[in-house]
């Protein structure tokens, strides 16, 4: 990735590679809250009906999931695990580019993030969202989840910290607390642009009170400004932190094909890759319906598909790496599982998953590829399905593991597929409400990258 | 209670651009005033040192909060499992330390967090919805497209007329004056 | 009279209290069932026979001592010797045909609630089997019938005693002309003397016995070749030699107890020099004994009868020389030699067993082949039949027929089901069309109740006073536990109503007979029965019969007639609901086959090739017809049955009995005829392109060469003693931390042994019962959440396209308490943690339920409850739950404790008594199940404990311990004792392919 | 641009700070204390069918608990008596007491009399009456002092926390076993040495592992 981010420094504002046409600061306000302030087109109201329904879809089934219990779902013996922890580990993945452009590539002062970080750190939080909820409902006593804090009980019981899922609540609960912080913070200048615009009260009032009084002075921004970067600065190692994490919910069992120390930085770029394939689809589609190609441009959507591109080859890599090694170590379980996992009962999962994973980025290799906005299109979609295959080929793992026995064949039910889809239905609601409501671009900072942002740009002239 | 004195009058002049608004800055702390701010749409590089700003207490703030997560933490788990209720999991010792990494990272890291947005807000004294500040029309740009530079009537340097005059004389165009709380 | 034993706070009595008193309760006790319950068709399956169905049941009552009313004290005053929380024991005996199991059950306040064998029973020895423990369940079966029927009229006894009383009269006049008693078999003095009564009462009266699955040929043959009704008693221990001829006497035959304890006993061996027995099995379906077998010879059934007339030829036995020489299969020809070198070899310390299901010809040989070998009075010995009424086909026939004539016109028939299990040919449904009075007494209303006009409830044995003999003529006595649930009549009562006149309860008959057999004071000896449940010393005289060589002749020619070709259909007696008797029963029909791994329905067992040469493959769903009777199941494939042979079992396919049955399986009884009744040829198999989901466990077949049983000759082992401890290479197993040390106090470990463990799965069914593990219904194990706590794993090794080359292998499989164990670092909340008894802990109400665990457990023996399994239990059912174990609730996670209750009740015991816990004083429930004596338990800190010796011997291994997760659990590796002059002569190895 | 918001709002954030703070510190010492054992259980004195009095049967009269509590030193359940318990004496005494008139008609009429529950701890907890007799810890550390109650009072949370107390350091609450149902014995000065020596010489180890009580 370094060379990658190397050659990305390079990059000169004056090149106007990232914005088309000669944008000033009233023009990017006007673009960015026009979107706001005008009533949408009939598309918006279609897609966000068909995204609430899916959420009132997903609501109805979690609350019959909690009457009835995760029976429901196609989950058995051996295979403890099904749809709701690919689910989440598959949702908090597509989290991870939204801290990646927003925190660690401002930290490398990559300014072309500016135009797209709002953008992904929302996906973040509504992604995270998303994950969460998975965790949550797939215990089997879901009014007693509060036993994982570490509350004072008449029990005088603790939570055991021992265990990977206990760290994930502790690191999947900062990460969204910290992506929300992080996010709030860069919206707040914003919701001071929309408040000073806004014509009705109700407006007003609203991002009055979330732009908390923001005047832009620089005696503000002095504090702003650096609490901004070091959040970027905490929310950097959470980007690798955090996908570790989830990964030894696998890495640290000793189920075979599970127990490997590849996860963690295998997970962490797997993650980054869905990522920035989800950021991809959704900044595609938002160009095309709020006609922000000037924003989104087409050098910026090369660079993700270079990202991607990088990170695909190392998912790659690292599937590569975990044949080898299992046969390497001569563990006859591991070879077993590996073997099982692209020949066995899942092998249809297997193929599905290298193909959208592994040979798919590969034609990023070529520009046309790059530059195609259909084709980017087509590709950030299969890579999306392929990392989902991903998390299932591992999850089935569970299905064949020491004692042949025990072995079973995982089917999902209805439920397990609704409540999928219907996640999918929550993000995508909560995205449309982001887009109908919030500046969809980090105005402010897009401003401070300007060419007439720089304080010499006058006088230079 | 000193929270809650009285928000004070201010004088506002606004600038064209961000050179402008540097420049104006320079000159405002040259002149010695205190209780001045430049206002812009975004953070302009080289601002502070414009205005001769102190640093930022923030990073204090927040390696305290990250310290007292550490160490809350480490006090947690071990407490917890020598004394609090020690039981034998997968035969290995109570105070599993390495085990416990991961949750101590992650509190220190939320607190830290924490110590970086509520430290910003307190020290930008913010939430504050309502400001004099803000009932200038001509200030609503200050969001947009335009640059402002606003003195306080608390200023130890403040009369109205030579402030007035003096934005002028730096550029300030609009010199506006409004009334404190 | 009991055996008190104190244990530790009870649980479910609680709830029962408080319940009792409830409005909504009694409301619901009211209705019958709630409306809709007979036509719920809900996905969820296992709500088809748990749903609602309510408090049937008249428990009011409940609340005071359920013990028999002889018994009985008001209940404002406290029943004598109950004390609140402390289970008693009472001694008593489970009929079943011609034998009798006695056992010891645990009542707590009143409710029976758990089976063991009692010690001083010679049939039981005090370990049980898979059908005695599920007993218990049968009692608070909420679908017994329950109400006096006449023509589908509520009545009540006293209508039906009227209505006898009066019949009386007329038949005494006329010497019982026109009557007729169906019975079930029985050996029971009571019910012997109460049948002589009946035919000195009625001298021209019918009396016919039927059961479906019987000993019949058994004693056919011996009558034949001995000319005298003979019952064999055999002594597996005594011999060295064993050669099974199609008898699976380890499960589905008579006395499995006592021949999977002495067969066990023969084979347990400490090191590798000492002597171990060796079994030969010649047999079609593959069975539990065929599993342990060292040499399996697979033929057809007809087959068998012509291996047995050869052997014979071979052995020189009398009169055996004259027969006829037919062909048999080369395989045959290449095991006599060997086989009668190693029988000669062992003269005298040999046995020959045939199973019943082989015509009474075979049984004639077999009686004949072990006089041969001497064994007589050793391995086994031959004594008189008391008591016993013996099942008869004939009886039967003759009844029908002459019913069919019109000639009788009463029919009572006690505790038998024709119209369901007699042979198609004798259309019984339409004989009793043409009886007037058809009184049908039973603990269903099923095929046959419906059928006649009067339907008296009976009671189950756990419910009344009656007696048995064991096959060896031990006279023990069946005394309640509980007054009758239902109101039953049982049949001793409803028999000597029919043969008096006039109702006496069952107590006073049973007394009535048993002053002749004891001796000195009734009053005192009685107590002692009652207290030890049996005789000790009434065993029947030995009898060394004449041997009849000229029998022989005769029926050795006619062993081997007829056509034999196309396909062959063996009738089998499940081992879950043997002849259909536990159709109803949940935890039998729960129980998945040894050897098919399925449960809840019956297929058609056939070998791989087989299914191959058909095009067909498991689950698809089959037409077999059989001489004109077709039957539709499914088919599945077993590799090592006998080709082109479909074995198909009995007693599935109910209708209108109950939740549990009706739905379970298919009837193989419509296509059994008379002169088939355990085999038939000729049949066809064609598909019906459907195919049908069975409730399958275990689908896989080979263990992947992996070292999981580990498995070798006798031979090999006497050169590598070590070899299972040496089947893992690993590196040296070190933590990177300081381990905790399990160094103090009791240290709890269990160790299986793999040579004698015949896959029986008493010890499954022992640990249901006892820690409360639920019914979760077909589809939820079609699903794979099956949730024993003790798996029995079967693989199968060898070429599955070549039956003769599969072997078999059982490993019972429950949670191994790793001292290192995994389950336990991965739950986020600690709710399974160890103690420091070494036990690995499940706190049921800590648990979440995040299945992580059972995810992290590499022997997959941790259960979920995915739903609320007991939610919709009825009342009646929680009644026969262990009180000393909490009911787990939905979304909680649950395993094999190592019957934690009992060892607390241990522990507290031991305090109380200011002692420490000795070795013995815990025995968990698996173990005191299991007949072949393969589970050792104790406190492996203790260097005198049978488990630390167990666990000493040198072919004990640790299964996956090379994950270094210290599994409490050993097991001692599978020896084959091989005959290295038999054609196969090693351990196959592995076929990964399936 | 005009004011959005009246100057009074810039009190707000404060005000809210402190009211949720506020909020939350009290609803976690409200959740603490009212849903804690100690709160919800300890005290409940429900009415029983019967207006029996243990202040005058076990505190005034001196009748040992283990008259009619029977079966607490023999099995885990202490027994609640059968109405044959009252009238062994109440045959005798009061026999027509108004008092007494549901236990005569129980006695009449065979039917129990329902009495209401008061110490119970989960189902899931196996707590064993008899052992705890065994080992010396008094009816008074779990029950309080039944002698001084008109009617049944729960004295203790009968909390897990509460338990585990006790199994942890169980030397406070043992005393001599024949002073077991005296509710009025007193410590000793000594009371340590007394209970190290006791612990010693029975063995009295208390199982804190999780499958001591739960099964």
């Amino acid at each position: 990735m370094s060379s990658n981010a190397k050659d990305l420094t390079d990059l000169k504002v004056q090149d106007e590679l990232l914005f088309d046409g000669n944008p000033t600061f009233g023009s990017v306000t006007e673009d960015v809250s026009r979107v706001v302030e005008t009533k949408p087109g009939r598309m918006w109201y279609v897609l966000f009906g068909i995204s609430l329904s899916l959420t009132l879809m997903l609501f109805s089934m979690v609350g019959y999931l909690f009457w009835e219990g995760t029976g429901i779902w196609g989950l058995n013996n051996p295979v403890g695990w099904g749809w709701a922890i690919v689910n989440f580990v598959f949702w908090v993945g597509i989290g991870h580019a939204g801290t990646l452009i927003s925190a660690v590539l401002f930290l490398l002062r990559q300014r072309w993030r500016t135009s797209i970080n709002r953008f992904a750190e929302a996906m973040t939080i509504f992604a995270v969202i998303c994950a969460l909820l998975f965790p949550t409902i797939h215990v089997g006593r879901v009014w007693l989840l509060y036993w994982v804090l570490p509350l004072p009980n008449q029990m005088e019981m603790w939570p055991n910290f021992r265990s990977p899922l206990l760290w994930d609540t502790f690191a999947v609960g900062t990460y969204f607390t910290c992506s929300l912080l992080f996010w709030y913070v860069g919206l707040i200048p914003d919701l001071a642009t929309l408040r000073d615009r806004a014509k009705d009260k109700l407006s007003k009032m609203m991002y009055g009170i979330f732009s908390l009084g923001w005047r832009g002075g620089n005696r503000q921004w002095q504090h702003y400004e650096l609490a901004y970067l070091v959040l970027a600065g905490i929310s950097t190692p959470l980007v690798l932190s955090v996908h570790s994490i989830v990964s030894t919910d696998f890495a640290t069992s000793l189920v075979p094909g599970w127990h490997t120390t590849i996860f963690p930085p295998y997970f962490v770029a797997g993650a980054i890759f869905s990522g920035f394939a989800m950021v991809m689809t959704l900044a595609l589609i938002a160009r095309k319906v709020y006609n922000l190609e000037h924003i989104f441009t087409p050098k910026v959507l090369e660079r993700m598909s270079w990202v991607m591109l990088l990170t695909g080859s190392m998912v790659g890599y690292a599937y590569a790496m975990e044949f080898f090694i299992a046969w390497y170590s001569g563990n006859e379980y591991e070879r077993f599982a590996f073997i099982n996992r692209a020949f066995g009962p899942y092998a249809w999962a297997y193929w599905i998953m290298i193909t959208c994973n592994v040979i798919s980025p590969q034609l990023f290799w070529f520009k046309k590829f790059r530059t195609s906005i259909p084709l980017l299109f087509i590709i950030s979609i299969v890579v999306n399905i392929g990392m989902w295959f991903e998390r299932f080929v591992i999850v089935m793992t569970l299905s064949r593991d020491y004692l042949p026995s025990a072995w079973d064949y995982y089917s999902p039910t209805i439920y397990d597929i609704g409540i999928f889809i219907g996640s999918f239905g929550l993000f995508f609601t909560l995205f449309l409400l982001f887009l109908r409501f919030l500046p969809m671009v980090a105005m402010a900072e897009v401003k401070s990258v300007l060419p007439e942002a720089d304080p010499h740009h006058g006088g230079s002239h | 209670m000193g929270l809650f004195k009285k928000l004070p009058g201010v004088i506002i002049a606004e600038f064209d651009s961000t050179g402008s608004l540097l420049h104006a800055a320079e000159k405002m702390s040259e002149a010695g005033y205190k209780k001045y701010d430049c206002h812009s749409p975004f953070p302009i590089h080289g601002m502070d040192k414009a205005m001769k700003l102190k640093r930022s207490p923030m990073g204090y703030i927040i390696g305290t909060m990250g310290l007292i997560g550490m160490s809350g933490m480490v006090g947690l788990t071990y407490w917890t499992n020598t004394y609090g209720y020690s039981m034998v999991i997968s035969g290995k010792p109570y105070f599993s330390w390495q085990a416990f990494i991961p949750v101590i990272f992650a509190i220190t890291i939320l607190l830290s967090a924490f110590g970086a947005f509520f430290g910003m807000l307190a020290l930008n004294k913010l939430p504050q919805l309502f400001n004099p500040i803000f009932n200038s029309d001509a200030f609503a740009k200050v969001t947009n497209d335009s640059f402002f530079v606003s003195v306080e009537s608390h200023d130890p340097m403040y009369d109205e007329a030579k402030v007035k005059s003096f934005l002028e004389s730096i550029g300030g165009k609009n010199v506006e004056v409004i009334k404190g709380e | 009279m009991k055996k008190e034993n104190k244990v530790q706070e009870k649980k479910y009595f609680r709830s029962l209290e408080e319940l009792e008193g409830s409005k909504e309760y009694k409301e619901k006790a009211g209705r019958e069932f709630p409306e809709g319950a007979s036509e719920m068709n809900n996905d969820w399956s296992r709500r088809n026979f748990m749903g609602i169905m309510g408090a049937s049941i008249a428990l009011a009552g409940l609340a005071g001592c359920r013990r028999p009313k002889e018994k009985i004290v008001p209940y404002v005053i406290p029943p004598e010797d109950v004390i609140p929380g402390i289970a008693q024991q009472y001694a008593t005996t489970m009929p079943f045909g011609t034998s009798s199991y006695g056992i010891v059950v645990e009542s707590h306040e009143g409710r029976p609630t758990k089976i063991e064998g009692n010690k001083l029973h010679p049939s039981t020895l005090g370990s049980s089997n898979a059908m005695i423990q599920a007993s218990m369940l049968g009692l608070y079966d909420p679908d017994r019938s329950q109400k006096v029927l006449q023509k589908g009229k509520e009545k009540t006894f006293d209508d039906f005693t009227a209505f006898w009383v009066e019949k009386f009269a007329s038949y005494k006049d006329t010497k019982g002309e026109g009557l007729a008693v169906l019975s079930e078999s029985f050996a029971s003095p009571t019910l012997a003397r109460l049948k002589k009564n009946f035919e000195k009462t009625f001298p021209k009266a019918t009396w016919a016995t039927y059961e479906p699955v019987s000993d019949e040929n058994i004693y056919l043959g011996l009558k034949f070749a001995a000319g005298k009704d003979l019952q064999p008693v055999y002594d597996y221990s005594q011999a060295d030699v064993i050669l099974s001829l199609d008898s699976d006497f380890s499960l589905t035959e008579s006395e499995d107890i006592t021949a999977n304890a002495g067969f066990a006993a023969g084979r347990t061996i400490e090191d590798e020099q000492s002597k171990m027995n060796r079994l030969y099995v010649v047999e079609t379906a593959f069975s539990g004994t065929g599993g342990v077998a060292d040499h399996r010879l697979v033929i057809k059934q007809h087959e068998i009868v012509r291996f047995v007339n050869a052997l014979a030829k071979k052995l020189g036995v009398k009169g055996s020389q004259e027969t006829p020489n037919v062909d048999l299969p080369a395989s045959c020809n290449a095991w006599l030699d060997p086989l009668v070198q190693d029988l000669i070899a062992s003269k005298g310390k040999s046995l020959v067993v045939a199973g019943r299901r082989m015509p009474h010809g075979v049984h004639a040989l077999v009686y004949a082949i072990n006089n041969e070998l001497e064994n007589l009075n050793k391995s086994v010995k031959y004594v008189e039949l008391r008591d016993v009424e013996v099942s008869s086909v004939d009886s039967l026939k003759a009844l029908a027929d002459r019913m069919n004539s019109g000639l009788f016109s009463t029919v009572l028939m006690l505790n038998a089901n024709p119209v369901y299990n007699a042979p198609s040919d004798f259309r019984f449904k339409s004989a009793l069309k043409k009886v007037e009075n058809s009184i049908h007494v039973g603990l269903y209303n099923d095929e046959t109740a419906k059928a006649c006009s009067w339907h008296i409830p009976t009671t189950h044995y756990l419910e009344n006073w009656s007696d048995a003999r064991s096959v060896d003529g031990t006279a023990s006595v069946v005394q309640p536990l509980i007054a009758p649930l239902f109101n039953g009549k049982s049949a001793v009562e409803v028999l000597s109503l029919v043969v008096s006149g006039e109702f006496v309860d069952g107590h006073t008959i049973v007394k009535e007979t048993w002053k002749d057999l004891v001796s000195g004071g009734f009053d005192s000896s009685w107590r002692k029965v009652l207290h030890d449940g049996v005789i000790t010393s009434s065993s029947s005289k030995t009898i060394t019969p004449d041997y009849k060589s000229e029998y022989i002749y005769e029926v050795v020619g006619y062993l081997d007639q007829g056509n034999k070709d196309g396909i062959e259909v063996v009738f089998a007696s499940s081992p879950s609901v043997f002849d259909g008797r536990f159709a109803n029963n949940g935890w039998m029909q729960e129980l998945p086959g040894a050897v098919t791994r399925i449960a809840w329905d019956n297929v058609a067992q056939v070998s791989k090739k087989t299914a191959d040469g058909l095009g067909l493959k498991s689950e698809d769903m089959i037409d077999i017809n059989i001489n004109g009777a077709v039957i539709q199941m499914p088919l599945w494939v077993v590799p090592g049955t006998a080709d082109d042979t479909v074995i198909l079992e009995l007693g599935y396919g109910r209708k209108g009995i109950g939740r549990i049955a009706d739905k379970a399986g298919f009837d193989v009884y419509h296509a059994r005829t008379s002169s088939a009744m355990s085999y038939a040829s000729g049949a066809t198999i064609v598909g019906t392109g459907r195919t049908f989901e069975l409730a399958n466990v275990q689908d896989h077949w080979s263990m992947e060469n992996r070292p999981i049983v580990r498995e070798a000759n006798k031979e090999d082992y006497e050169h590598h003693p070590e070899f299972a401890k040496h089947a893992v290479h690993h590196p040296p197993l070190e933590s990177m931390w300081t381990e905790f040390k399990y160094d103090k106090g009791n240290q709890w470990g269990m160790a299986i042994d793999l040579t004698t463990c015949t896959g029986c799965s008493a010890c499954t069914i022992a640990c249901q019962s006892e820690n409360n593990i639920p019914v979760i219904g077909k589809q939820e194990v079609r699903n794979g959440r099956e949730m024993h706590w003790i798996r029995i794993d079967r693989y199968f090794s060898g070429d599955v396209d070549d039956s003769a080359s599969v072997e078999m292998v059982h490993q019972p499989i429950a949670c191994q308490h790793c001292e290192m164990a995994p389950c336990e670092q991965v739950c986020p909340v600690a709710a399974t943690v160890h103690s420091d008894d070494g036990l690995n802990s499940m706190v049921y109400n800590r648990c979440i339920g995040t299945r992580y665990c059972a995810n992290n457990c590499p022997y997959k023996v941790r259960r979920f409850n995915f739903f609320n399994f007991t939610k919709e239990t009825p009342e009646i059912v929680k009644m026969a739950m262990n009180p000393d174990v909490t009911v787990r609730a939905r979304g909680v996670m649950e395993k094999c404790t190592y019957c934690v209750q009992r060892i607390s009740k241990a522990r507290i015991e031991a305090k109380k008594e200011d002692r420490l816990i000795v070795d013995g004083d815990v025995v968990v429930a698996c173990q005191q199940a299991c007949p072949a004596n393969a589970i050792a338990f104790g406190d492996i800190n203790d260097p005198e404990s049978n488990v630390t010796k167990v666990k000493d011997r040198n072919r004990a291994y640790d299964l996956l311990a090379e994950l270094n997760i210290r599994p409490r659990t050993s097991f001692l590796a599978k020896i084959r004792n091989i005959n290295p002059n038999m054609p196969t002569t090693k351990i196959k190895p592995v076929d990964s392919k399936h | 641009m005009a004011q959005i918001f009246p100057s009074w709002t810039n009190k707000l954030p404060l005000i809210l700070l402190v009211v949720v703070v506020g909020i939350g510190v009290s609803k976690v010492g409200f959740f603490s204390y009212f849903g804690s054992p100690e709160f919800t259980d300890v005290g409940y004195r429900p009415d029983q069918p019967v207006d029996y009095s243990h202040k005058l049967h076990a505190g005034d009269l001196g009748i040992d608990c283990r008259y009619c509590h029977v079966s607490v030193e023999t099995s885990a359940v202490s027994n609640v008596p059968p109405t044959r318990t009252c009238m062994n004496c109440h045959t005798l005494v009061n026999t027509d007491s108004d008092k007494l008139a549901k236990v005569r008609e129980s006695w009449q009429t065979g039917k129990p009399i329902e009495w209401v529950r008061v110490h119970k701890v989960g189902e899931y907890a196996y707590f064993n009456h008899s052992i705890h007799i065994d080992r010396g810890v008094g009816c008074i550390s779990c029950h309080g002092n039944v002698a001084e109650m008109e009617k049944v009072t729960q004295a203790e949370p009968l909390s897990m926390g509460w338990c585990l107390d006790c199994h942890r350091n169980p030397g406070p609450n043992l005393r001599p076993v024949d002073e077991v149902t005296n509710m009025y014995w007193e410590k000793p000065d000594n009371q340590a040495e007394f209970a190290a020596k006791i612990i010693k010489e029975k063995n009295i180890s208390p199982p804190v592992n999780c499958a001591g009580c739960h099964r």
